[in-house]
């Protein structure tokens, strides 16, 4: 079983979500209680890459490799270093809580839901698994299929706007990168992954292959200026697929600077660093402003997201100051690290986030913020959950949001304070923002009648934000185990950095 | 004097003629309730055509008939692929045809002489072949375009095909006697070794222009792709299935045979050509499908852009890119019949499922069929892992190897229009409602769910592993 | 003997404990168990402390520097959660306990009808498990950790009562505020790994002299002193949590919360986080007199400018919260010129009499039913002698008498400004002895009001016969007195209309159900446990702490700067520094100001109003508190929202979706449309294209041939 | 004695003159019947034009296939449908400038790509056919029967097509005409022929006859 | 004499008249159906010239195929025009447009 594991991973839910598919709309239960055992059967398995996976080793493990395509020397080729183990731990974890979080909520055909929401499941896995470059952009891109589903059917009233733009806008950037992928693999014959970080570049084809990378990634991310995507599918996205979104898709735009810009790229990595600071720096002022006038909890927390991820961004490019201006690896370190404990981090944060605004749209049936005030009078255990991951979600110490931004922050300020104080004025502005929300929504005299009606969490609900609580609160109090999975990752990404390939 | 190896080479076809003939005739005698024997005896003679390919597949190149024709590995892949739409067309297209009054003999007869213009054309050796080849599958397509003799819109849109594809065949025979006169042979094989030291070259250039013409014609490829949205969408729906498969196949393999076999040399010239044709396609196809209402005619404006990706391909003028535009051009096929197939399987009598607002809410009516459809669409939109992406991917990574990066990233652009319109028809039938006075046939026949089926996972079966199918489409151009 | 990490740890946790007790199974336990259970956490945690105190100050063990375990480890950097016990800890963590100790005690009688009270007794232990992280960390992380948990604490008891909108409106100011300052904060600690590559206190403050001539390249022609970049920085924190200058706007609002917060957080602990984290810094302040020098500017004009605002106040709780801004102004003054030492023995000392003037006025305020408008007060001391008394110490001790505690701290400060020569002193000297004078006042006015003269509340006895207790417990907050402008985001601020006070609950102002009386014993128990230390803790102290280096290695002072080392030459014991202290001008302008409140508040009441039309314009700048308030949320909570607005929909809305995304979307769309006119189903034009195709290719290629 | 050349080309230019003419009469004549009559002299004249070309077979065939089959065709086609003729002609002029242009463009450039002066130089030479000592017709014929054997035929089945189509698209059984059904004819059983009914004595004029008798012959 | 040039000229008139035919008429279909014979016929042309210039037998039998073809696909055109007739009672190309966009 260990030889296949990441295959087993990836495998495990979408074929499972066969006999979800099969159980049909006229056996609810079936299908949930199936997607159910299969998320956690899993994450179960997902489990066993602890022990599998040896931290103190670099470079990828559990590897499979199997040639796909001959005449196009593709291969089905899997292995994980630590960052691609923690991102999947996440997945999978989160994989879970969104099943259980759409148990009674999903009534129209949750079978399909359910189907989706695996198969979605299984294609992220593969994204982290993924070495050989093909691979990588086949999962990608089918990812955003069931997700182009979930947001179209079980979405709100924009939801076909919504995942349209998702769908067209994230097309949109992988496309140039696709066309990037074809040249290197002309250029190497290989789509491997490290046998393309190996390949030398002239600076112009570096140039290139950056910005089609960049396209593909900050899309995904999303960066400004092409973040606007997010707030629409959030906003439209049924809870489950907000929090899949928020939680793990985000991600894979930062895992791809990773993978693709950084080895393969990195003399143009490095000479436009400049853009992706500055425009990571924009979206942690910019869309905080943004953020503090949105009327819809989701929107705002979407936002959010985009200031969030402004920091993995930032996180990864300033490596290269650090690495090549300064000779400070031990920062870039710190700096990458950072970056990589922000998105999980963010993964559960926002997850939470999500969850919680679920709740409430569950009894109210709107996100506007005006509609709801003095919710913690009638739901004080939601509340309780709701400043939690607030406070989360602002950076508090004690909770995972804070660990990513302070080392990010921290590393920037050695390469460049003034970075530095763009990037740290999130705690002012995303706290105002955040509390805001709270405010307006927990805080106060309940004015609404609607609101007074509303019932506190049920076992199910509290289930899954106490499971998000737990995994924020251990990873802010002790993130060591997180950073000694991915250290030696880390660190081999930043030694690549060194390297000038031109 | 032919030979009785000649006669073995052609074996296949000539059994197709032969058992052409006999349905023929045995229409003649049959009753109206017993023509289902006859559906069913010309897709047994279908399967046994195809089984007579493959059993002969050739190692190599071989001519019959003094090199009036070719067999060969690419012609047998075309010729497989062709025979494998024809049947899927004859299953999807039986309860529609059955529906419409349309179950005739005719409809077997023509289809069956048309797949034999098809396999004559991806086989000629010689520009007569070509033109014969071509001239068996059009006249019969015509014919069938305006088989629904009731209808307007079919008669409309067959003397549309008529009068534009009589134009281009006479522009197609003119630029063949410019080659002619230039190199005074008609053998392909000789017209490839003359055309390198032709005292007349600008005459070949001129010639080759028409004759490329020709065949942007026969593939539809802006801007001579006026009759593809008309005939597609006044044709009946099965007709409309077999020319936007078989006969697309059919058209790459008069593209290569006229292009690669015979003005092989010449391709510095045809490059270009095919280049500007293929932006003019991406752009008007892509764009133009945006604003349809009407499904088929969706189709079409998205066959044109797909025959500009195919293109991409060809621009490549070396092996690699010729198999990749087959795999193109077979993918599409597959791809199409599986889309026309939904169609074909939701209209009932009285109702042709052909508005993109007949679709509205068909996951809720038919979950299934809504399944099929969106494999289908997602695979002509190219998205991975369906077939589409493969076959995308191929022929990009050709057009960048010819050195023509600009033409690939146009080609990359102007896939994320197109999978706009795309997305449109998921969208209308997963987040739409249904409307009432749009309801589907819920339960076509068993053969036709069978096969529609398979075709559609086949989209998503051969986007997972394409290789062989690959690696075929590679071995037909090396051997 | 070397201390155990485990009686660390047990400190730590058992006010956290509490907190998760008391917070998660509040129902289950009951109110008797929540406070039980926190007070029993409490008692664990001061006892300990005790010891703790007692094992370093006097049996001598060593400095206790240890890491619990490794927060993070990435190459040369590591973060750890760890402790650092020396003096000075040891110190603030028995003044934390302590006063938190007492003020649990308090709760008990304060919160006793409220429906929030497990709650509110596991906030304040989770509270006290914050502090108790912050001043016994050993490094900068876990600083930032403690320092930025006892904002959330701050932020959920400010908030407490959340149904009112002043006070939920208070909290998110108060934690936006600061956050401006631990901005500034994180910053410095930024800074300083940057620098010296660590974040723990004891490599960094032995590596700190290599900070001298390190410079942080700004801009090509920029280039500030490391140590002057650090310090700042992290002052900039120190005035976010201790309410500096400018970033003090949030500690009056906070007096929104329960009045034992405001004791405990607002006045003895958590403001005087920042004192307590640049005493600790000092081995970095001292490399930078720049630093020095703001901090001196920005501790003097707190100190006399807050406390002016205190003058013209009428809420009780607002009185005793300015002059805590003021005080807090007095402790950075002595940080800025180098007299740590007598920033934390003010800290110390303050911690006692504030908080008993807040508990006292918490008292109070219970004997009037939630009242908190002194107008309305008056001649309380005969319903109520031991606030009455307690409250006097308290009061003495703030305005710096001889004798009481506050007088050895505060008189300390201000000889340290006068013997400083640092830039920016000789403001500071005058800033803090006006300052006395003003303290004066405003006490002494708060006094009067409140204990003496007439009576202007008078009693009536309602329907409900079961007075007192007829607050039905899910009411109770309704009876707050809910301020006057109190409209939405607006800042709040106070007006001199006692009618509109009238508005809420059909509860006139100055209407009382029943005559007020002393409170249980809960509250005047802390009341008179801090009265003690309000008397006596200077005196005793005064000396050890002030003038004998008795915090040794924890705070560090260049000799150069050393006020306090020549002020110890001159200081002859407790008694004869109080008998100096009488003929000092501080101790003058405190008896001018008891003579003209004396006069104004007792014989001639009438004058008050008088006097205030006389310095219209100046009482209202005071009323108005300088319209910081006004401007800061003109300009950054409204702009911010319009610049958020803008943004949005100029940049999200507008440029990217609507230019870019839908606008390229809608012209494909119109191309489209365009596009599909020449498809106009005419024969001949689709003609007329084929051959217009086949001319345009024969002539591209005739074009190319020629 | 004038020079065959130069009759030739005097011959030549005539027929072609006349069948410009002729063609441009084609596509600007009102009146449909007019224009496949200028379409058949179109015809006559280049098939005079290929004599001179020597190649009398194909000007024979073009004669006897086009003017006697397809034209007799067109012309039986316009004359069965009832045209409005003057109708089908308007705003005819508004487009011919147009036209004009476009042949005229497309003539030059056709011209100038094809290189006409450089064919200038080819002269006809001597007859191909002559030279492999046989009749054009002969000549033609042993090429089509040997090397252009797979055409022949595959042009028979194009016919066939051609047949099947027009019948397919054209016949109409027209409802209530009486005619043969072969196919039943030749699958009737003798059961069928002759059917006995039993019929009740007592009730003599009750059932009905049997559609299958109904629909014999 | 007669060079080849004439007989390839007098093709290119023909073709291109007939191209102007196809475009020109907006009014009847049959007459397309006769420009598309000129075409045919120009092609004709070149066919037996370069066959007789280039003494060779293959342009002439082409010529017999696209005869043959010729009368096939006329067959095949008049009745799809006798079909549009009775179906629209019309032959008039501006009025064909059912299908457009």
């Amino acid at each position: 079983m260990f030889n296949h594991l990441l295959s087993l991973l990836i495998w495990l839910p979408i074929v499972g979500a066969v006999p979800v598919l099969l159980a049909g709309s006229g056996r609810p239960n079936t299908a949930r209680w199936l997607a159910l055992l299969m998320a956690i059967l899993t994450f179960a398995i997902s489990l066993f890459l602890i022990p599998q996976y040896n931290p103190g080793v670099s470079g990828m493990q559990l590897v499979e490799s199997h040639l796909w395509i001959e005449s196009l020397n593709v291969h089905y080729s899997l292995g994980v270093d630590g960052i691609s183990v923690a991102l999947i731990l996440l997945t999978t974890f989160v994989g879970i809580l969104v099943i259980v979080g759409a148990w009674e909520v999903i009534q129209d055909k949750p079978h399909q839901y359910m189907a989706a929401m695996l198969v979605l499941e299984g294609l992220m896995i593969g994204v982290f698994c993924a070495t050989d470059a093909l691979l990588f952009y086949v999962f990608f891109e089918a990812m955003l299929i069931p997700m182009f589903i979930i947001i179209g059917i079980w979405g709100g009233p924009r939801r076909v706007y919504a995942t349209l733009k998702f769908f067209i806008y994230t097309f949109f950037g992988s496309i140039f990168m696709l066309v990037g992928l074809i040249y290197l693999y002309l250029k190497a014959g290989t789509w491997d992954l490290h046998a393309l970080a190996a390949l030398p570049l002239s600076m112009t084809e570096q140039s290139w292959l950056f910005f089609a990378f960049l396209i593909a990634f900050a899309v995904k991310v999303p960066m400004v200026p092409v973040h606007t995507w997010l707030p629409d599918a959030h906003v439209e996205a049924p809870t489950g697929g907000s929090v899949v979104l928020a939680a793990v898709m985000l991600k894979i735009g930062g895992y791809g600077f990773l993978r693709f810009s950084l080895p393969i790229t990195p003399d143009a990595s490095e000479h436009f660093a400049w853009v992706v600071i500055a425009l990571s720096l924009i979206a942690v002022v910019y869309i905080g402003y943004v953020a503090l006038v949105q009327e819809d909890m989701k929107k705002l927390v979407a936002y959010s997201s985009v200031a969030h991820m402004g920091f993995v961004t930032l996180g990864v490019f300033i490596a290269f100051m650090l690495v090549r201006d300064h000779g400070n690896t031990d920062a870039a370190r710190l700096g990458v690290q950072g970056a990589m404990v922000q998105m999980i981090s963010h993964g559960f944060v926002s997850g939470a986030m999500f969850s919680c605004i679920g709740v409430l749209y569950d009894r109210m049936h709107t996100r506007l913020i005006k509609d709801y005030g003095g919710v913690v009078n009638v739901m004080p255990w939601f509340g309780f959950f709701y400043v939690f991951f607030a406070m989360a979600n602002c950076g508090l110490p004690g909770t995972s949001g804070f660990v990513g931004e302070f080392m990010v922050i921290l590393s920037s300020f050695s390469a460049n304070p003034w970075i530095a104080l763009f990037a740290a004025f999130t705690l002012i502005i995303g706290a105002a923002y955040t509390l805001w929300l709270v405010k307006r929504v927990l805080w106060g005299e309940v004015t609404n009648p609607h609101v007074a009606e509303m019932k506190d969490i049920n076992g199910r609900e509290w289930f899954v934000l106490g499971a998000f609580a737990a995994a924020v609160l251990v990873l802010g109090v002790w993130p060591e185990p997180l950073i000694h999975l991915m250290d030696n990752s880390v660190n081999q990404i930043v030694q690549m950095l060194a390297i000038h390939k031109v | 004097m032919p030979t009785i190896n000649d006669i073995l080479i052609m074996l296949p076809e000539f059994f197709l003629v032969a058992a052409a003939c006999v349905l023929l005739l045995a229409d003649a005698f049959m009753k109206p309730a017993e023509r289902v024997y006859l559906h069913w005896l010309s897709i047994g003679v279908l399967v046994v055509t195809g089984y007579l390919v493959l059993r002969y597949m050739p190692e190599g190149e071989v001519t019959a008939f003094h090199g009036m024709f070719i067999r060969d590995g690419m012609s047998a892949i075309l010729k497989v692929f062709t025979l494998l739409s024809t049947i899927l067309v004859f299953i999807y297209g039986r309860p529609y045809m059955v529906d419409r009054k349309l179950f005739v003999g005719e409809f077997y007869t023509l289809m069956l002489f048309a797949v034999i213009g098809v396999m004559l054309l991806v086989s000629a050796g010689n520009l007569v072949m070509i033109y014969l080849g071509l001239e068996l599958l059009t006249l019969s397509s015509y014919a069938l375009v305006a088989l629904n003799r009731d209808s307007g819109l079919s008669s409309e849109a067959a003397i549309k095909y008529f009068v534009l594809g009589a134009l281009s065949s006479g522009l197609l025979l003119y630029g063949m006697s410019m080659v002619y006169g230039a190199t005074n042979t008609l053998d392909l094989v000789q017209l490839h070794q003359a055309i390198t030291h032709s005292t007349m070259p600008h005459l070949l250039v001129f010639g080759l222009v028409f004759m490329v013409i020709g065949v942007a014609f026969k593939l539809g490829v802006a801007p001579f792709h006026m009759w593809i949205p008309d005939v597609y969408q006044g044709a009946p729906t099965s007709v409309t299935a077999f020319i936007g498969s078989a006969s697309k196949l059919a058209a790459f393999g008069m593209a290569f045979r006229l292009l690669a076999t015979g003005m092989g040399d010449f391709a510095q010239h045809w490059q270009i050509m095919l280049a500007v044709l293929a932006v003019v396609s991406l752009a008007i196809g892509n764009v133009v499908a945006i604003v349809q209402t009407n499904l088929k005619r969706l189709l079409a404006y998205s066959t044109i852009s797909h025959m500009g990706y195919l293109l991409l391909g060809l621009v490549n003028a070396r092996p690699e890119g010729y198999s990749a535009a087959m795999f193109y051009a077979v993918s599409y096929a597959l791809m199409s019949t599986a889309a026309f197939g939904v169609i074909l399987a939701l209209s009932r009598a009285g109702f042709e499922c052909e508005n993109i607002d007949d679709f509205k809410g068909l996951n809720q009516r038919s979950p299934w069929m809504a399944f099929l459809m969106m494999l289908s669409l997602f695979s002509l939109a190219g998205v991975p892992p369906m077939f589409g992406f493969f076959a995308k991917l191929l022929v990009l990574q050709a057009a960048i190897h010819a050195g023509m990066m600009w033409l690939a990233i146009v080609g990359a652009v102007f896939a994320i229009i197109g999978l706009y319109y795309y997305l449109r028809v998921v969208k209308v039938m997963y987040f739409d409602k249904p409307e009432a006075g749009t309801e589907v046939r819920l339960q076509p026949d068993f053969t036709l769910r069978v096969a529609l089926s398979l075709n559609a996972l086949a989209l998503l079966a051969l986007g997972l592993y394409w290789g062989p199918l690959l690696g075929w489409c590679k071995q037909a151009f090396v051997g | 003997m070397e201390l155990s990490s485990s009686i660390l740890l047990t400190i730590a946790l058992a006010p956290l404990v509490g907190c998760v007790l008391a917070g998660f199974f509040g129902k289950q336990i009951g109110r008797v168990g929540a406070h039980s259970i926190t007070i029993l956490g409490l008692l664990i945690s001061f006892g300990l402390s005790f010891y703790v105190l007692y094992q370093i100050a006097f049996a001598g063990a060593p400095v206790y520097n240890h890491n619990i375990y490794t927060w993070f480890e990435i190459g040369k950097y590591t973060g750890s959660v760890g402790f650092l016990i020396d003096r000075l800890t040891a110190m603030m963590m028995v003044v934390v306990t302590f006063v938190s100790l007492l003020v649990h005690v308090y709760t008990i009688g304060y919160m006793a009808d409220d429906p929030g009270y497990q709650r509110f007794f596991s906030y304040i232990s989770l509270f006290t498990f914050s502090m108790l992280m912050l001043v016994m960390s050993n490094n900068f992380l876990q600083l930032f950790f403690g320092w930025e948990a006892v904002g959330l604490v701050s932020y959920l008891l400010i908030g407490f009562w959340f149904k009112r909108p002043t006070a939920i409106f208070a909290s998110l100011k108060a934690f936006v505020v600061n956050r401006v300052g631990d901005f500034g904060f994180l910053l410095g600690i930024a800074a300083v790994l940057y620098f010296l590559g660590t974040l723990d206190y004891a490599t960094a403050f032995a590596s700190a002299p290599t900070l001298v001539g390190k410079t942080l390249t700004l801009t090509q022609n920029i280039h500030w002193d490391a140590a002057t970049v650090i310090c700042i920085l992290l002052f900039i924190g120190a005035m976010g949590k201790s309410a500096q200058v400018p970033l003090h706007v949030w500690l009056p609002d906070s007096m929104e919360g329960p009045t034992p917060i405001s004791a405990l957080i607002h006045a003895a602990t958590m403001v005087t986080a920042g004192i307590f984290m640049v005493a600790r810094m000092s081995p970095f302040y001292e490399l930078s007199e720049t630093a020095l020098s703001v901090v001196l500017v920005i501790g003097a004009t707190g100190a006399l400018f807050t406390g002016l605002i205190g003058i013209v106040q009428n809420d009780i709780k607002r009185v005793v919260a300015y002059s805590t801004l003021s005080q807090l102004g007095y402790m950075t003054v002595a940080l800025g010129v180098s007299a740590y030492a007598g920033a934390v023995f003010h800290l110390m000392t303050h911690a006692f009499f504030k908080a008993l003037l807040f508990l006292g006025a918490g008292s109070v305020i219970i004997a009037m039913h939630h009242e908190q408008d002194m107008r309305y007060m008056g001649g309380l001391r005969k319903y109520m002698p031991i606030t009455w008394i307690t409250m006097w110490v308290g009061a003495l001790a703030l305005c710096g008498v001889p004798f009481f505690s506050g007088f050895y701290s505060k008189d300390a400060i201000i000889e340290a400004v006068h013997d400083s020569h640092r830039w920016g002193a000789g403001y500071a000297y005058f800033c803090v002895l006006a300052g006395a004078f003003v303290t004066a006042t405003y006490t002494f006015r708060q006094m009067y009001m409140t204990f003496h003269g007439k009576e202007r509340f008078r009693v009536e006895h309602h329907h409900h016969d079961a007075h007192g207790h007829g607050h039905a417990k899910d009411t109770h907050a309704h009876h707050h007195p809910v301020h006057a402008d109190v409209a939405g985001l607006h800042a709040h601020a106070m007006t001199d209309d006692p009618a509109k006070h009238g508005d809420h609950g059909g509860h006139e102002p100055g209407v009382l159900e029943h005559a007020p009386k002393e409170s249980p014993w809960v509250v005047t128990l802390p009341l008179i446990l801090l009265a003690i230390p309000s008397l006596l803790v200077g005196a005793v102290t005064a000396k050890p702490l002030l003038y004998s280096g008795w915090f040794g290695g924890a705070i560090h002072v260049n000799e150069a700067n050393n006020v306090l080392g020549e002020m110890a030459k001159e200081f002859n014991g407790w008694a004869s520094a109080g008998l100096q202290g009488l003929t000092q001008p501080p101790f003058i302008l405190v008896v001018i100001a008891f003579l003209i409140t004396t006069y104004i508040y007792l014989f001639n009441p009438a004058m008050a109003g008088k006097i205030k039309t006389a310095f219209k314009p100046i009482w209202t700048i005071l009323d108005r508190k300088f319209w910081v308030d006004e401007i800061y949320f003109a300009i950054f909570a409204r702009g911010g929202v319009k610049l958020g607005r803008m943004f949005w929909k100029g940049g999200d809305a507008a440029v990217i979706d609507g230019v870019l995304i839908d606008g390229s979307a809608s012209l494909v769309q119109r191309i489209a449309a365009g596009m599909r006119r020449v498809q106009s189903g005419y024969l001949y034009h689709y003609a007329f294209a084929m051959i217009l195709g086949l001319i345009l290719l024969l002539g591209g290629y005739w074009l190319i041939g020629q | 004695m004038i020079d065959t050349s130069l009759f030739q080309l005097i011959c030549f230019y005539a027929f072609a003159a006349v069948t410009v003419v002729a063609a441009l009469s084609v596509i600007t004549l009102r009146n449909s019947v007019h224009a496949v009559l200028a379409l058949v002299l179109t015809f006559f004249s280049t098939a005079c034009i290929w004599m001179l070309a020597e190649a009398e077979f194909l000007a024979i065939a073009l004669i006897v296939v086009y003017v006697g089959a397809v034209m007799v065709l067109f012309l039986f086609v316009v004359m069965m449908l009832d045209i409005d003729q003057e109708k089908l002609r308007e705003g005819f002029v508004k487009f011919l400038p147009v036209g004009l242009v476009v042949a005229a463009v497309m003539l030059v450039e056709m011209l100038g790509l094809i290189g006409v002066r450089f064919m200038h130089a080819q002269t006809m030479g001597d007859n191909p056919a002559t030279a492999a000592g046989m009749s054009n017709t002969a000549w033609l014929g042993m090429a089509l029967y040997t090397q252009y054997l797979l055409p022949f035929e595959v042009a028979a089945l194009i016919l066939t097509v051609g047949v099947i189509a027009a019948v397919a698209l054209t016949l109409r059984h027209r409802v209530g005409a009486r005619k043969q059904h072969p196919s039943e004819q030749v699958a009737v059983k003798a059961s069928d022929r002759v059917r006995i009914i039993k019929m009740a004595a007592e009730r003599p004029t009750d059932s009905q006859p049997s559609p299958a008798q109904e629909s014999k012959p | 004499m007669i060079t080849l040039s004439h007989y390839i000229v007098l093709g290119a008139i023909l073709f291109c008249i007939s191209v102007a035919g196809l475009f020109i008429n907006r009014k009847n279909v049959i007459v397309l159906l006769m420009a598309i014979e000129l075409m045919l016929l120009a092609v004709n042309i070149n066919f037996i010239a370069f066959s007789r210039f280039g003494h060779d037998v293959a342009g002439q039998v082409f010529v017999f195929f696209i005869l043959t073809v010729a009368a096939a696909e006329s067959a095949i055109g008049l009745a799809i025009l006798v079909l549009l007739f009775r179906n629209r009672s019309t032959v008039n190309v501006a009025e064909i447009d059912s299908m457009k966009g």
